[in-house]
Protein backbone atom coordinates (compact mmCIF):
# COMPACT_ATOMS: atom_id res chain seq x y z
CA UNK A 1 0.00 0.00 0.00
CA UNK A 2 1.08 3.54 -0.93
CA UNK A 3 1.09 6.12 1.30
CA UNK A 4 1.99 9.69 0.09
CA UNK A 5 2.79 11.86 3.48
CA UNK A 6 3.24 14.25 4.64
CA UNK A 7 6.70 16.00 6.47
CA UNK A 8 10.15 15.65 5.57
CA UNK A 9 11.48 12.73 3.83
CA UNK A 10 14.86 11.48 3.74
CA UNK A 11 15.89 10.17 0.19
CA UNK A 12 18.81 8.54 -0.45
CA UNK A 13 20.09 9.49 -3.97
CA UNK A 14 23.12 7.39 -5.42
CA UNK A 15 25.40 8.29 -8.35
CA UNK A 16 27.23 6.27 -10.83
CA UNK A 17 29.90 6.26 -13.59
CA UNK A 18 30.09 9.55 -14.71
CA UNK A 19 27.84 10.80 -12.58
CA UNK A 20 29.61 10.13 -9.42
CA UNK A 21 32.87 11.35 -11.06
CA UNK A 22 31.06 14.65 -11.87
CA UNK A 23 29.75 15.02 -8.53
CA UNK A 24 33.03 13.70 -6.95
CA UNK A 25 30.94 11.24 -4.56
CA UNK A 26 28.92 8.04 -5.13
CA UNK A 27 26.14 8.92 -2.34
CA UNK A 28 24.39 12.09 -0.92
CA UNK A 29 21.48 11.93 1.62
CA UNK A 30 18.86 14.72 0.93
CA UNK A 31 15.70 16.19 2.83
CA UNK A 32 12.64 16.94 0.86
CA UNK A 33 9.22 18.25 1.98
CA UNK A 34 6.69 15.64 1.24
CA UNK A 35 4.63 15.46 -1.41
CA UNK A 36 7.54 15.21 -3.35
CA UNK A 37 9.08 13.67 -6.78
CA UNK A 38 12.31 12.32 -8.17
CA UNK A 39 12.52 16.13 -9.87
CA UNK A 40 12.06 17.78 -6.78
CA UNK A 41 15.36 14.87 -5.42
CA UNK A 42 16.85 15.83 -8.21
CA UNK A 43 16.78 20.06 -7.77
CA UNK A 44 17.37 19.70 -4.08
CA UNK A 45 20.65 18.10 -4.66
CA UNK A 46 21.85 20.48 -7.11
CA UNK A 47 21.09 23.22 -4.71
CA UNK A 48 22.85 21.31 -1.85
CA UNK A 49 25.94 19.92 -3.22
CA UNK A 50 27.73 22.38 -5.17
CA UNK A 51 29.27 20.10 -8.18
CA UNK A 52 25.95 18.71 -8.45
CA UNK A 53 25.17 21.68 -10.82
CA UNK A 54 27.00 19.81 -13.33
CA UNK A 55 24.68 16.92 -13.54
CA UNK A 56 21.84 17.35 -16.19
CA UNK A 57 18.85 18.80 -14.94
CA UNK A 58 16.74 15.97 -16.20
CA UNK A 59 18.85 12.90 -15.85
CA UNK A 60 17.75 9.18 -16.13
CA UNK A 61 16.53 7.99 -12.87
CA UNK A 62 15.59 4.84 -10.70
CA UNK A 63 13.65 4.38 -7.26
CA UNK A 64 14.29 1.63 -5.17
CA UNK A 65 15.69 -0.31 -8.23
CA UNK A 66 13.08 0.52 -11.28
CA UNK A 67 13.47 3.32 -13.70
CA UNK A 68 10.68 5.90 -12.90
CA UNK A 69 9.94 9.58 -14.39
CA UNK A 70 10.87 12.35 -12.69
CA UNK A 71 7.42 12.91 -11.94
CA UNK A 72 7.06 9.72 -10.00
CA UNK A 73 6.26 10.13 -5.97
CA UNK A 74 9.04 9.70 -3.55
CA UNK A 75 8.51 8.49 0.09
CA UNK A 76 11.22 8.59 2.94
CA UNK A 77 13.06 5.78 2.95
CA UNK A 78 13.52 5.77 -0.63
CA UNK A 79 16.49 4.73 -2.69
CA UNK A 80 16.66 7.56 -6.00
CA UNK A 81 19.73 6.98 -8.31
CA UNK A 82 20.58 9.17 -11.20
CA UNK A 83 21.93 7.05 -14.10
CA UNK A 84 24.20 8.29 -16.99
CA UNK A 85 22.59 7.01 -20.53
CA UNK A 86 23.37 3.68 -19.83
CA UNK A 87 25.98 1.58 -21.85
CA UNK A 88 24.82 -2.26 -20.96
CA UNK A 89 26.50 -4.94 -22.81
CA UNK B 1 11.46 -23.72 -11.65
CA UNK B 2 13.94 -22.59 -13.51
CA UNK B 3 13.85 -18.92 -13.16
CA UNK B 4 13.80 -20.07 -9.22
CA UNK B 5 17.05 -21.66 -9.95
CA UNK B 6 18.51 -18.53 -11.57
CA UNK B 7 17.25 -16.48 -8.46
CA UNK B 8 19.69 -18.12 -6.31
CA UNK B 9 22.18 -17.11 -8.38
CA UNK B 10 23.96 -13.52 -10.07
CA UNK B 11 23.81 -12.49 -12.95
CA UNK B 12 27.32 -10.75 -12.43
CA UNK B 13 30.49 -11.63 -12.49
CA UNK B 14 33.80 -10.50 -11.64
CA UNK B 15 35.74 -13.19 -13.60
CA UNK B 16 35.77 -14.61 -17.40
CA UNK B 17 32.11 -15.91 -18.26
CA UNK B 18 31.88 -19.84 -18.90
CA UNK B 19 30.12 -20.50 -22.06
CA UNK B 20 29.94 -23.90 -21.28
CA UNK B 21 28.29 -23.18 -17.67
CA UNK B 22 25.85 -20.63 -19.62
CA UNK B 23 24.65 -23.62 -22.28
CA UNK B 24 24.50 -26.02 -19.68
CA UNK B 25 22.08 -24.02 -18.08
CA UNK B 26 19.66 -24.17 -20.61
CA UNK B 27 19.96 -27.40 -22.50
CA UNK B 28 16.92 -29.59 -22.25
CA UNK B 29 16.69 -32.81 -24.43
CA UNK B 30 13.10 -30.54 -25.72
CA UNK B 31 15.32 -27.79 -27.34
CA UNK B 32 16.84 -28.52 -30.82
CA UNK B 33 17.95 -24.98 -31.32
CA UNK B 34 20.35 -22.56 -29.26
CA UNK B 35 21.55 -18.99 -29.87
CA UNK B 36 24.16 -17.57 -28.07
CA UNK B 37 25.28 -13.83 -28.17
CA UNK B 38 28.60 -12.98 -26.56
CA UNK B 39 29.39 -9.26 -26.71
CA UNK B 40 32.93 -8.62 -26.65
CA UNK B 41 35.57 -5.66 -25.82
CA UNK B 42 36.42 -4.29 -29.02
CA UNK B 43 39.62 -2.98 -30.46
CA UNK B 44 38.92 -2.19 -34.37
CA UNK B 45 39.76 0.70 -36.43
CA UNK B 46 36.94 3.02 -34.72
CA UNK B 47 38.93 2.51 -31.58
CA UNK B 48 41.83 3.80 -31.62
CA UNK B 49 43.52 1.16 -29.30
CA UNK B 50 41.44 0.47 -26.54
CA UNK B 51 43.23 -1.96 -24.27
CA UNK B 52 40.52 -3.04 -21.98
CA UNK B 53 36.82 -0.96 -21.06
CA UNK B 54 36.12 -1.06 -17.16
CA UNK B 55 32.60 -1.85 -16.48
CA UNK B 56 30.93 -0.19 -13.55
CA UNK B 57 26.78 -0.93 -12.61
CA UNK B 58 24.22 -0.09 -9.90
CA UNK B 59 24.69 -3.86 -9.13
CA UNK B 60 21.27 -4.32 -6.95
CA UNK B 61 19.66 -2.89 -9.87
CA UNK B 62 20.82 -5.16 -12.47
CA UNK B 63 20.33 -7.93 -10.84
CA UNK B 64 16.64 -6.72 -10.17
CA UNK B 65 16.20 -5.48 -14.19
CA UNK B 66 17.54 -8.75 -15.00
CA UNK B 67 14.99 -10.94 -13.17
CA UNK B 68 12.12 -8.51 -14.91
CA UNK B 69 13.93 -8.72 -18.38
CA UNK B 70 14.33 -12.22 -17.94
CA UNK B 71 10.46 -13.13 -16.76
CA UNK B 72 9.23 -10.90 -19.56
CA UNK B 73 11.61 -13.41 -22.12
CA UNK B 74 10.03 -16.34 -20.82
CA UNK B 75 6.22 -14.64 -20.77
CA UNK B 76 7.12 -13.78 -25.01
CA UNK B 77 8.93 -17.05 -25.33
CA UNK B 78 7.01 -19.53 -22.95
CA UNK B 79 9.36 -22.60 -24.12
CA UNK B 80 12.52 -20.78 -24.40
CA UNK B 81 15.19 -21.22 -21.81
CA UNK B 82 17.50 -18.18 -21.17
CA UNK B 83 21.30 -17.68 -19.32
CA UNK B 84 22.70 -14.69 -19.34
CA UNK B 85 25.60 -13.41 -17.49
CA UNK B 86 27.44 -9.85 -17.39
CA UNK B 87 30.78 -9.01 -16.33
CA UNK B 88 32.06 -6.03 -14.36
CA UNK B 89 35.39 -4.92 -13.64
CA UNK B 90 38.29 -4.47 -15.94
CA UNK B 91 38.18 -6.42 -19.21
CA UNK B 92 40.82 -7.01 -22.04
CA UNK B 93 40.42 -6.30 -25.51
CA UNK B 94 38.67 -9.70 -26.89
CA UNK B 95 37.55 -11.25 -23.82
CA UNK B 96 32.92 -11.15 -23.47
CA UNK B 97 31.49 -9.14 -21.25
CA UNK B 98 28.35 -10.34 -21.67
CA UNK B 99 27.18 -13.77 -22.64
CA UNK B 100 23.18 -14.77 -23.31
CA UNK B 101 22.34 -18.27 -24.12
CA UNK B 102 18.60 -19.26 -25.00
CA UNK B 103 17.75 -22.88 -25.69
CA UNK B 104 13.80 -23.52 -27.60
CA UNK B 105 12.34 -26.32 -29.55
CA UNK B 106 12.66 -24.59 -32.74
CA UNK B 107 15.44 -21.77 -34.04
CA UNK B 108 13.38 -18.97 -34.49
CA UNK B 109 12.29 -18.77 -31.01
CA UNK B 110 15.83 -19.11 -29.65
CA UNK B 111 16.94 -16.30 -32.50
CA UNK B 112 14.14 -13.85 -31.38
CA UNK B 113 14.57 -14.34 -27.92
CA UNK B 114 18.34 -14.09 -27.80
CA UNK B 115 18.13 -10.81 -29.63
CA UNK B 116 15.50 -9.68 -27.59
CA UNK B 117 17.65 -10.13 -24.66
CA UNK B 118 20.81 -8.26 -25.79
CA UNK B 119 18.59 -5.10 -27.26
CA UNK B 120 16.95 -4.87 -23.97
CA UNK B 121 20.14 -4.72 -21.83
CA UNK B 122 21.99 -1.97 -24.13
CA UNK B 123 17.60 -0.13 -23.21
CA UNK B 124 17.44 -0.86 -19.78
CA UNK B 125 20.39 -2.60 -17.83
CA UNK B 126 22.29 -0.08 -16.18
CA UNK B 127 26.05 -1.01 -16.93
CA UNK B 128 28.53 1.81 -17.52
CA UNK B 129 31.90 1.61 -19.53
CA UNK B 130 34.75 3.66 -19.90
CA UNK B 131 37.35 2.69 -22.17
CA UNK B 132 41.10 2.40 -21.40
CA UNK B 133 43.56 3.23 -24.31
CA UNK B 134 47.11 2.88 -24.87
CA UNK B 135 47.78 6.33 -24.30
CA UNK B 136 46.54 5.74 -20.98
CA UNK B 137 43.46 8.02 -21.75
CA UNK B 138 40.18 6.84 -20.10
CA UNK B 139 36.68 7.61 -21.84
CA UNK B 140 33.76 6.66 -20.66
CA UNK B 141 31.19 5.34 -23.68
CA UNK B 142 28.08 6.86 -24.61
CA UNK B 143 25.04 4.53 -25.59
CA UNK B 144 25.28 4.59 -29.04
CA UNK B 145 28.68 3.16 -28.36
CA UNK B 146 30.91 6.02 -29.49
CA UNK B 147 32.85 7.36 -26.79
CA UNK B 148 31.70 10.60 -25.41
CA UNK B 149 33.02 14.14 -25.35
CA UNK B 150 33.59 14.09 -21.81
CA UNK B 151 37.19 12.23 -21.23
CA UNK B 152 37.25 10.85 -17.75
CA UNK B 153 40.37 12.77 -16.60
CA UNK B 154 38.54 16.25 -16.85
CA UNK B 155 36.69 14.98 -13.84
CA UNK B 156 38.07 12.52 -12.05
CA UNK C 1 42.29 -14.50 -46.43
CA UNK C 2 39.71 -16.35 -44.16
CA UNK C 3 38.14 -18.10 -47.00
CA UNK C 4 41.96 -19.53 -48.18
CA UNK C 5 42.27 -20.40 -44.21
CA UNK C 6 38.72 -22.33 -44.47
CA UNK C 7 39.38 -24.07 -47.40
CA UNK C 8 42.08 -26.21 -45.98
CA UNK C 9 40.02 -27.59 -43.37
CA UNK C 10 36.68 -29.60 -44.05
CA UNK C 11 33.35 -28.08 -42.93
CA UNK C 12 32.79 -31.62 -41.49
CA UNK C 13 33.63 -33.42 -38.93
CA UNK C 14 32.68 -36.87 -37.26
CA UNK C 15 33.49 -35.30 -33.93
CA UNK C 16 32.31 -33.87 -31.01
CA UNK C 17 31.61 -30.16 -32.31
CA UNK C 18 34.33 -27.74 -30.43
CA UNK C 19 32.90 -24.32 -29.81
CA UNK C 20 35.96 -22.80 -28.43
CA UNK C 21 37.66 -23.65 -32.04
CA UNK C 22 35.17 -22.35 -33.98
CA UNK C 23 34.89 -18.80 -32.02
CA UNK C 24 38.29 -18.54 -32.23
CA UNK C 25 38.48 -18.76 -35.84
CA UNK C 26 36.10 -15.83 -36.11
CA UNK C 27 37.45 -13.86 -32.82
CA UNK C 28 39.21 -10.46 -34.02
CA UNK C 29 39.87 -7.15 -32.43
CA UNK C 30 37.77 -5.60 -34.87
CA UNK C 31 34.41 -7.32 -33.87
CA UNK C 32 32.20 -6.71 -31.00
CA UNK C 33 29.65 -9.20 -31.10
CA UNK C 34 29.38 -12.83 -32.10
CA UNK C 35 26.28 -14.95 -32.33
CA UNK C 36 26.22 -18.60 -32.26
CA UNK C 37 24.19 -20.91 -33.54
CA UNK C 38 24.13 -24.68 -32.16
CA UNK C 39 21.40 -27.27 -33.51
CA UNK C 40 21.29 -29.93 -31.07
CA UNK C 41 19.51 -33.36 -31.14
CA UNK C 42 16.09 -33.35 -29.95
CA UNK C 43 14.21 -35.60 -27.85
CA UNK C 44 11.32 -33.78 -26.96
CA UNK C 45 7.84 -34.36 -26.66
CA UNK C 46 7.13 -34.61 -30.31
CA UNK C 47 9.99 -36.98 -30.81
CA UNK C 48 9.03 -40.15 -28.74
CA UNK C 49 11.97 -41.47 -27.57
CA UNK C 50 14.81 -40.49 -29.94
CA UNK C 51 18.03 -41.97 -28.74
CA UNK C 52 20.37 -40.07 -31.75
CA UNK C 53 20.06 -39.52 -34.97
CA UNK C 54 21.93 -40.96 -37.58
CA UNK C 55 23.27 -38.07 -39.86
CA UNK C 56 24.32 -38.82 -43.37
CA UNK C 57 25.86 -36.74 -46.34
CA UNK C 58 26.75 -35.97 -50.26
CA UNK C 59 30.03 -35.29 -48.11
CA UNK C 60 31.95 -33.74 -51.60
CA UNK C 61 29.19 -31.65 -52.22
CA UNK C 62 28.65 -30.31 -48.67
CA UNK C 63 32.06 -29.21 -48.70
CA UNK C 64 31.29 -27.27 -52.13
CA UNK C 65 28.02 -26.30 -51.31
CA UNK C 66 29.33 -24.47 -47.98
CA UNK C 67 31.82 -22.73 -49.35
CA UNK C 68 29.42 -21.13 -51.74
CA UNK C 69 27.45 -20.52 -49.00
CA UNK C 70 29.84 -18.81 -46.68
CA UNK C 71 30.89 -16.82 -49.98
CA UNK C 72 26.88 -15.75 -50.55
CA UNK C 73 27.05 -14.61 -46.76
CA UNK C 74 30.26 -12.81 -46.80
CA UNK C 75 29.26 -11.09 -49.70
CA UNK C 76 26.47 -9.78 -47.85
CA UNK C 77 28.07 -9.13 -44.68
CA UNK C 78 31.52 -8.04 -45.64
CA UNK C 79 32.85 -7.44 -42.01
CA UNK C 80 31.14 -10.24 -40.61
CA UNK C 81 33.54 -13.03 -39.88
CA UNK C 82 32.01 -17.25 -40.29
CA UNK C 83 32.62 -20.33 -39.09
CA UNK C 84 30.91 -23.52 -39.64
CA UNK C 85 30.78 -27.24 -38.89
CA UNK C 86 28.47 -29.67 -39.25
CA UNK C 87 28.67 -33.14 -37.68
CA UNK C 88 27.95 -36.56 -39.59
CA UNK C 89 27.57 -40.01 -37.98
CA UNK C 90 25.37 -41.26 -34.83
CA UNK C 91 24.79 -38.08 -32.59
CA UNK C 92 23.14 -38.74 -29.57
CA UNK C 93 20.33 -36.49 -28.17
CA UNK C 94 21.78 -33.15 -26.90
CA UNK C 95 24.09 -33.36 -28.42
CA UNK C 96 25.04 -30.68 -31.68
CA UNK C 97 24.88 -31.70 -35.20
CA UNK C 98 25.60 -28.36 -36.29
CA UNK C 99 27.19 -25.00 -35.23
CA UNK C 100 27.89 -21.77 -36.81
CA UNK C 101 29.63 -18.69 -35.26
CA UNK C 102 29.59 -15.02 -36.56
CA UNK C 103 31.61 -12.42 -35.41
CA UNK C 104 30.90 -8.80 -36.60
CA UNK C 105 31.57 -5.59 -35.61
CA UNK C 106 28.42 -4.79 -34.57
CA UNK C 107 25.84 -7.30 -33.27
CA UNK C 108 22.80 -6.58 -35.61
CA UNK C 109 25.32 -8.31 -38.89
CA UNK C 110 26.08 -11.17 -36.26
CA UNK C 111 22.44 -12.04 -35.80
CA UNK C 112 21.55 -11.72 -39.49
CA UNK C 113 24.79 -13.33 -40.74
CA UNK C 114 24.31 -16.61 -38.42
CA UNK C 115 20.59 -16.74 -39.08
CA UNK C 116 21.22 -16.59 -42.76
CA UNK C 117 23.45 -19.12 -43.18
CA UNK C 118 21.46 -21.77 -40.51
CA UNK C 119 18.40 -21.14 -42.90
CA UNK C 120 20.66 -21.69 -46.17
CA UNK C 121 22.02 -24.97 -44.19
CA UNK C 122 18.32 -25.99 -44.24
CA UNK C 123 17.61 -25.24 -47.94
CA UNK C 124 20.40 -25.97 -49.63
CA UNK C 125 23.67 -28.21 -47.81
CA UNK C 126 22.74 -32.08 -49.01
CA UNK C 127 22.40 -33.56 -45.26
CA UNK C 128 19.87 -36.37 -44.39
CA UNK C 129 18.78 -37.51 -40.48
CA UNK C 130 17.50 -41.17 -39.15
CA UNK C 131 16.10 -40.66 -36.16
CA UNK C 132 17.10 -43.64 -33.70
CA UNK C 133 14.64 -44.36 -31.61
CA UNK C 134 14.54 -46.22 -28.07
CA UNK C 135 12.06 -49.04 -29.31
CA UNK C 136 14.88 -49.84 -32.05
CA UNK C 137 12.85 -48.14 -35.18
CA UNK C 138 14.40 -45.89 -37.25
CA UNK C 139 12.96 -42.86 -39.45
CA UNK C 140 13.99 -40.57 -42.27
CA UNK C 141 13.00 -37.02 -41.08
CA UNK C 142 11.69 -34.85 -43.79
CA UNK C 143 12.53 -31.01 -44.49
CA UNK C 144 9.90 -29.62 -42.20
CA UNK C 145 11.51 -31.43 -39.28
CA UNK C 146 8.91 -34.31 -38.81
CA UNK C 147 9.71 -37.67 -39.41
CA UNK C 148 8.24 -38.97 -42.75
CA UNK C 149 6.10 -42.01 -43.42
CA UNK C 150 8.44 -44.26 -44.54
CA UNK C 151 10.33 -45.97 -41.88
CA UNK C 152 13.46 -47.27 -43.02
CA UNK C 153 12.65 -50.95 -42.17
CA UNK C 154 10.28 -51.37 -44.66
CA UNK C 155 13.18 -50.55 -46.93
CA UNK C 156 16.56 -52.18 -45.08
CA UNK D 1 33.97 -24.28 -71.91
CA UNK D 2 30.68 -26.02 -72.15
CA UNK D 3 30.03 -28.43 -75.26
CA UNK D 4 26.79 -30.03 -76.15
CA UNK D 5 28.36 -32.55 -77.36
CA UNK D 6 26.94 -35.88 -79.32
CA UNK D 7 26.72 -39.62 -79.23
CA UNK D 8 26.93 -41.69 -75.91
CA UNK D 9 27.30 -40.21 -72.66
CA UNK D 10 28.10 -42.46 -69.61
CA UNK D 11 26.90 -40.76 -66.77
CA UNK D 12 27.80 -41.40 -62.88
CA UNK D 13 24.46 -41.68 -60.57
CA UNK D 14 24.93 -41.45 -56.81
CA UNK D 15 21.87 -42.37 -54.19
CA UNK D 16 21.75 -41.12 -50.52
CA UNK D 17 19.57 -41.81 -47.85
CA UNK D 18 16.16 -43.09 -48.49
CA UNK D 19 16.66 -43.36 -52.21
CA UNK D 20 20.01 -45.42 -51.15
CA UNK D 21 17.68 -47.45 -49.52
CA UNK D 22 14.82 -47.49 -51.64
CA UNK D 23 17.33 -48.68 -54.48
CA UNK D 24 19.25 -50.81 -52.64
CA UNK D 25 22.32 -48.89 -53.90
CA UNK D 26 24.53 -45.70 -53.58
CA UNK D 27 25.26 -45.90 -57.17
CA UNK D 28 24.72 -46.75 -60.66
CA UNK D 29 26.01 -45.93 -64.36
CA UNK D 30 23.61 -45.16 -67.40
CA UNK D 31 24.18 -44.51 -70.67
CA UNK D 32 22.32 -41.87 -72.48
CA UNK D 33 22.01 -40.45 -76.33
CA UNK D 34 23.11 -37.06 -76.04
CA UNK D 35 21.84 -34.09 -75.63
CA UNK D 36 20.46 -35.19 -72.88
CA UNK D 37 19.17 -33.40 -69.76
CA UNK D 38 19.43 -34.42 -65.77
CA UNK D 39 15.46 -35.56 -66.53
CA UNK D 40 16.81 -38.02 -69.35
CA UNK D 41 19.21 -39.36 -66.65
CA UNK D 42 16.31 -40.35 -64.07
CA UNK D 43 13.93 -41.66 -66.35
CA UNK D 44 16.80 -43.78 -67.61
CA UNK D 45 18.12 -45.13 -64.42
CA UNK D 46 14.29 -45.94 -63.85
CA UNK D 47 14.28 -48.14 -66.90
CA UNK D 48 17.34 -50.08 -65.84
CA UNK D 49 17.35 -50.05 -62.58
CA UNK D 50 14.63 -52.29 -61.18
CA UNK D 51 13.69 -50.93 -58.01
CA UNK D 52 14.82 -47.53 -59.23
CA UNK D 53 11.03 -47.56 -59.81
CA UNK D 54 10.61 -46.79 -56.23
CA UNK D 55 12.14 -42.81 -56.82
CA UNK D 56 9.96 -40.06 -57.20
CA UNK D 57 9.93 -38.98 -61.28
CA UNK D 58 11.37 -35.77 -60.18
CA UNK D 59 13.45 -35.76 -57.58
CA UNK D 60 15.64 -32.93 -56.46
CA UNK D 61 19.30 -33.02 -58.25
CA UNK D 62 22.76 -32.33 -58.72
CA UNK D 63 25.51 -32.67 -61.42
CA UNK D 64 29.43 -31.88 -60.48
CA UNK D 65 28.19 -31.15 -56.48
CA UNK D 66 25.66 -28.21 -57.76
CA UNK D 67 21.97 -28.64 -57.02
CA UNK D 68 20.38 -28.04 -61.12
CA UNK D 69 17.02 -28.53 -62.40
CA UNK D 70 16.04 -31.58 -64.29
CA UNK D 71 16.32 -30.18 -67.64
CA UNK D 72 20.01 -28.95 -67.45
CA UNK D 73 22.23 -30.69 -69.49
CA UNK D 74 24.64 -33.46 -68.90
CA UNK D 75 28.02 -34.54 -70.72
CA UNK D 76 30.38 -37.54 -70.67
CA UNK D 77 31.62 -38.07 -67.26
CA UNK D 78 29.45 -35.99 -65.37
CA UNK D 79 27.97 -37.22 -61.48
CA UNK D 80 24.41 -37.11 -61.17
CA UNK D 81 23.68 -36.93 -57.43
CA UNK D 82 19.58 -37.65 -56.56
CA UNK D 83 18.80 -35.81 -53.17
CA UNK D 84 16.16 -36.25 -51.13
CA UNK D 85 14.46 -33.91 -49.41
CA UNK D 86 17.25 -31.89 -47.58
CA UNK D 87 16.98 -32.03 -43.50
CA UNK D 88 20.64 -30.56 -43.04
CA UNK D 89 21.67 -28.90 -39.69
Amino acid sequence: MTVTGTGTATIRVRLFARYAELVGRTEAAVSVALPATVGDVVRRLRDEVPQARALPERPLAAVNLRQVKLDARVQDGDEVALLPPIAGG
Amino acid sequence: MRNAELNEMSYLTRSTISLDALLAEVSSAACGGTCVFLGTVRDGPDEHGVTAIEYSAYEEMVEAEFARLVADADARWPEARIAVRHRLGTIPSGEASIAIAVAAPHRAEAFEACRFVIEEVKRRIPVWKKELRVDGSATWVDPSGRPTAHPSDLHA
